[in-house]
């Protein structure tokens, strides 16, 4: 990627980030109508830091995103209506209904998704950037891990060793302040979670996770890092999980005055507002391209309830490799 | 007497422990307020205060750790794993730390872990593990399953009052669809004494925790269309196991079928197996039958989900096949 | 033919393999300059270089999980745990992600994991583990045991040729006390398959790993003196278990005794029990016998730990009980 | 413990450290005389280290040594015999020959050996500050990890816990120079080890491991700290494993000026120079020291070498609590 942003990198960013959103929503919804047999995750308030950093990738660069960056997955070329089969645990979806959401691997476009084990993911990520620099490949492994998930010992085991075989691992916190019911005042006891970098001698940094445009700078910066031989950078972003932890979950326990505030500062309304007053972009373009994702929703949510659920016997297939 | 659900059975078992034993706290992520995932402390934090009901940052490792040195220093922490398949990143911790105390240190490590356990809840591959059988192949460890409310209220208090760590196996699937009747008098069940769930003469399954019900089921059905009458043993404790249960039952039926939820291959069904093997191979009448999920992990589609799993029409298909025998 | 030490096949695999295929890396603590704990890898990182011989942290969920990305990318990681015992720390990465790739993401997960295993060796309760019952139980691993350094040696080739995970487990205690003939010509040894290490009619000894030699021992012995003929099953491969080989010798002998290393409960034993009831019970002319190791974490004491172990004349003992039903 | 040292402070510090050097020979030419069944490790330049924090503890502290700090031990008030006996894989050691070295606990004396799994001590330590806490004890819960050992998840996890519940527990890294084979710039990319304390949002000292009253000073500040409720404190000690990493390894991988360099900072050698020089103790003092200290360890030799090892059956024994 260029930096900085060209036209066409804010339309881009723009259609992603209202995509998210508007994804988010539909699936909310057929959560509700009771389409969704297991759990419905959103990444209310994180879309700048999942869009703005998958932004940065290369095709071959590795994205390992958890679950609250769908966001990533659409950057990184995954089609909607793949995502929503998974959703609905369809046999059209890459994981073929073996399991739900994000948890799906796509080796074309270097997408590996979460399981569900916080931190797991870290250490695989660290692999793919070894694997990158065994091969020369200049490729980056980018991964995420919550606040909360953040106190994993996958987590530190992973940066001390990309930190001394100088691998090129991104790792962003998404510090949404909550991890499930319980605040961050909780789970650590340290003014920045960034500060951990200099703990294993790396560059780290604390970015507003509402700011696109803060995030693709500084996710840029690490990946220039990374495919120069200069090691991981570790990125706390600030942000708001504005929903409950999952569909299932009224979040009762957020202060009101908390969520008013971050209200404010939502990712979605604040970048279309800037790109219209700013003339990036025409109110046209705006009405166009929700029009666009509302017909993409559509056919995909067409597609995957139209789609069939794996075959029973199915299940039996493919433990190994023959 | 009282029909409450089995959730609520496990949070009075809690509850009138935490009453009993001031040493007693409760130690898990989101526990304190929110009450736990499935709300099993909900209310505990308001009566007993943060002191005993402690939420915990997500770092199975060191809850684990952190409660057997807790344990060993006298207190005695009930610690809720979010979900059964969590415990694997605390699993050095007790089968290396928690599970050989005793054994090394000759010191007491009084210590329950609480996992939310099994599929069938559409959880996919990573909130539906079945963990028995690696803890029951780990020297000093006890396991209870519970499958109806009796015992799991009963299970808890015993768990909590003994000096050695016990694995408490509750079945997510059952929280809020199993209920039974539970005395309001203070009980308990003791641990390592299975329980004949169903008297019958032709043929004994032994099950515990999520294929209970299915497996009695499967024998009521067996018995109206088929008059073939079934004895189903619920083994309650996975360890120490009650082998006598186990073999006074077989030596009346002669045919056995084992039942459980968790992967077939190296599931406690094989060791059950030779067991009986072992201990009453001249009164079998026809070779041992196992009926459990097949070997993958737990997929997420219901149709693939159900295919996986035990149920009631395989163990009654298994159960016509064995009275053929 | 030459006769090498089990070690010393071990290497020469290994050395093969990467001289063959240049995606074959090594990872673990001390592989580089030191050559291993066990010096398994000595010299190697002079012709391989750094990159292919690569030094780790001490950090075995990361290591695992490490190799598990490298793989799922191209490479072909070949980790050596320093002991057995410390996959516990990786346990989460192996038991979830590692073994679950291709089934979730139908990719391929070519790693091999070898690990240092067993006891006998005065390494007390955390350097002498036994491994295989946890991951035997999980669906999505191989798992191998060789006892021979001809096994060992075309099993570590086929392990890396391989394209899922796979479990080398070396046993320890034979790295310099095993000896045998190995042809300096390419071969492998498949995956899967036992071996029938001797013939014998009346009784069938079905082992693998630690306790191969003892079981070829008191099965030698037992002829000697009383004249009974008994057949030594090697299984060499654990899972995938080579089934047909172990109920083709039942069916032959009707008697069975397993034996292993592991502790008792929960051991894979139980499981091959239950499979020879299951595939060959009107065979079976008495119970099947089980030896192995008793239910308590390996004490460190020479007296305690033989006392635990198995060994020649318990497995003579039992060869002779069964004899006489 | 008070602050500034007394001079029975000093002549106690003086045994100890001459006791641990004197011990560790023994168990070498043991070891030797292939009377050690199983591995040997010892704590040659950690002298200072494990003698100088322990001495900081009370009675009631919780003490976590680990397979360097015999030191500590001895300062906790455990037996030589009682140590030989464990050495020797005897009925009469503390854990009666089911574990060996200093792998037992000795309740009374609040000592909790380690297990050989690095790192995993680290949790049960946190786990009894926390009951610590809870029973409102004031005692603290010290332990200890290696350079190499500090990459494991458990140091992570624990401080985390640690620092957001304000436990009163120290972590003592003993980076001495290596793990096994690996020297520590293939295992971490950092100045300080310390520094990892910044991220944890605690108080963090690098500090010369070698100097016992450096290390006291250190050490009893941290307790101090942590009795008053101000939570754990991670100090990290620089000194240098002067011998292989067990008895069988003859550490060729040092580079020989490396260990020539830290032969000049000995700590048993520097400290009784420097007691002698400020006349803290006399030349008299130190003869009678070491020849009660020669008496001790042959006593405990012979004591052990009579001892029985443990009847075989009695392997079956007390793995449940009754
Ligand atoms: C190892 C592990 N422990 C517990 C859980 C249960 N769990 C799922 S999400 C969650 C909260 C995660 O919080 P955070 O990491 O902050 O991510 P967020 O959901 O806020 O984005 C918990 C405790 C888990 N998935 N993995
Ligand atoms: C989890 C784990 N992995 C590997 C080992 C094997 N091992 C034992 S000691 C050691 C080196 C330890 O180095 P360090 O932590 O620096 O301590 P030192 O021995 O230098 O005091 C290793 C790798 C172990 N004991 N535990
Ligand atoms: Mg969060
Ligand atoms: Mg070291």
């Amino acid at each position: 990627m260029k930096f900085p942003l060209t036209f066409e990198d804010y339309k881009s960013l723009y259609y992603y980030i209202k995509l998210v959103r508007e994804f988010e929503e539909s699936i909310l919804r057929l959560y509700r109508q009771s389409k969704i047999v297991g759990g419905a995750f959103t990444g209310y308030g994180n879309e700048a830091t999942s869009v703005g950093s998958a932004f940065c990738l290369n095709k071959n660069d590795y994205l390992f995103p958890m679950h609250r960056d769908i966001g990533a997955h659409f950057v990184k070329g995954q089609s909607v209506k793949k995502i929503m089969a998974q959703h609905l645990a369809r046999a059209t979806g890459p994981a073929k209904g073996r399991d739900g959401t994000g948890h799906y691997a796509d080796a074309d476009l270097r997408i590996f998704g979460n399981i569900s084990h916080l931190g797991a993911m870290i250490p695989m990520a660290t692999g793919m950037a070894l694997a990158s620099k065994l091969k020369k490949e200049k490729s980056v492994a980018l991964t995420y891990i919550g606040d909360g998930g953040s106190s994993i010992g996958d987590f530190h085991e992973s940066l001390v060793m990309a930190s001394v075989m100088k691998l090129p691992l991104i790792l962003i916190i998404e510090n949404n302040q909550y991890a499930y019911s319980t605040p961050i005042s909780k789970q650590f006891n340290v003014e920045k979670l960034s500060d951990r970098a200099i703990g294993y001698g790396i560059p780290g940094f604390t970015i507003d996770g509402t700011d696109v445009e803060e995030v693709i700078k500084i996710t840029n910066e690490a990946c220039e890092r990374a495919r120069n031989g200069d090691g991981p950078t570790l990125i706390e972003s600030i942000t708001m999980r504005m929903h409950g932890h999952s569909a299932h979950d009224g979040a009762e326990y957020v202060p009101k005055e908390l969520m008013n505030e971050w209200k404010e500062k939502d990712p979605v309304i604040n970048f279309e507002k800037k790109l219209i007053d700013k003339k990036i972009i025409s109110n046209e373009f705006k009405i166009e391209t929700e029009s666009k994702i509302k017909k993409e929703i559509d056919e995909a949510i067409e597609f995957a309830l139209n789609s069939p659920f794996p075959n029973g016997e199915d299940a039996l297939v493919g433990l190994f490799s023959e | 007497m009282p029909i409450i659900n089995y959730i609520d059975a496990i949070s009075k078992g809690l509850w009138e422990e935490m009453e009993r034993d001031k040493n007693v706290f409760i130690f898990g992520q989101d526990v304190g307020d929110y009450g736990g995932a499935f709300k099993v402390t909900k209310g505990f934090i308001k009566h007993f205060g943060a002191e005993r009901v402690i939420d915990a940052i997500i770092a199975e490792s060191a809850i684990i750790g952190a409660a057997t040195g807790a344990a060993v220093a006298g207190m005695r922490p009930v610690v809720e794993m979010q979900f059964s398949d969590f415990v694997t990143n605390g699993f050095s911790q007790l089968v290396n730390n928690t599970a050989s105390i005793h054994y090394r240190w000759n010191l007491s490590c009084p210590i329950v872990l609480r996992m939310p356990t099994g599929a069938g809840v559409r959880g996919g591959p990573f909130h539906s593990r079945n963990t028995e059988a690696w803890f029951f192949h780990q020297p000093g460890l006890k396991i209870v399953a519970p499958a109806t409310a009796y015992d799991a209220k009963g299970l808890i208090k015993s768990a909590i009052r003994d000096d050695n760590p016990v694995l408490f196996l509750e079945h997510k699937r059952f929280y809020r669809n199993i209920k039974d009747e539970v005395p309001d008098e203070e009980y308990i069940v003791e641990i390592g004494k299975g329980d004949i769930k169903k008297i019958g003469s032709d043929i004994s399954i032994i099950t515990y925790g999520g294929t209970l019900h299915q497996s009695i089921e499967a024998a009521e059905k067996i018995e109206k269309e088929n008059g073939v009458s079934v004895e189903v043993v619920d083994l309650r404790t996975l360890a120490p196991l009650d082998i006598d249960i186990i073999i006074s039952s077989v030596k009346k039926t002669g045919k056995v079928l084992i039942v459980h939820e968790d992967n077939l291959t190296g599931g406690i069904g094989g060791e059950i197996s030779a067991l009986i093997i072992e201990n009453a191979f001249q009164f079998l009448d026809a070779p041992i039958k196992r009926v459990a999920a097949f070997d993958i992990p737990t997929p997420y589609s219901p149709t693939l989900e159900d295919y996986f799993l035990p149920n009631t029409n395989k163990i009654y298909s298994a159960l016509l096949n064995l009275s053929k025998l």
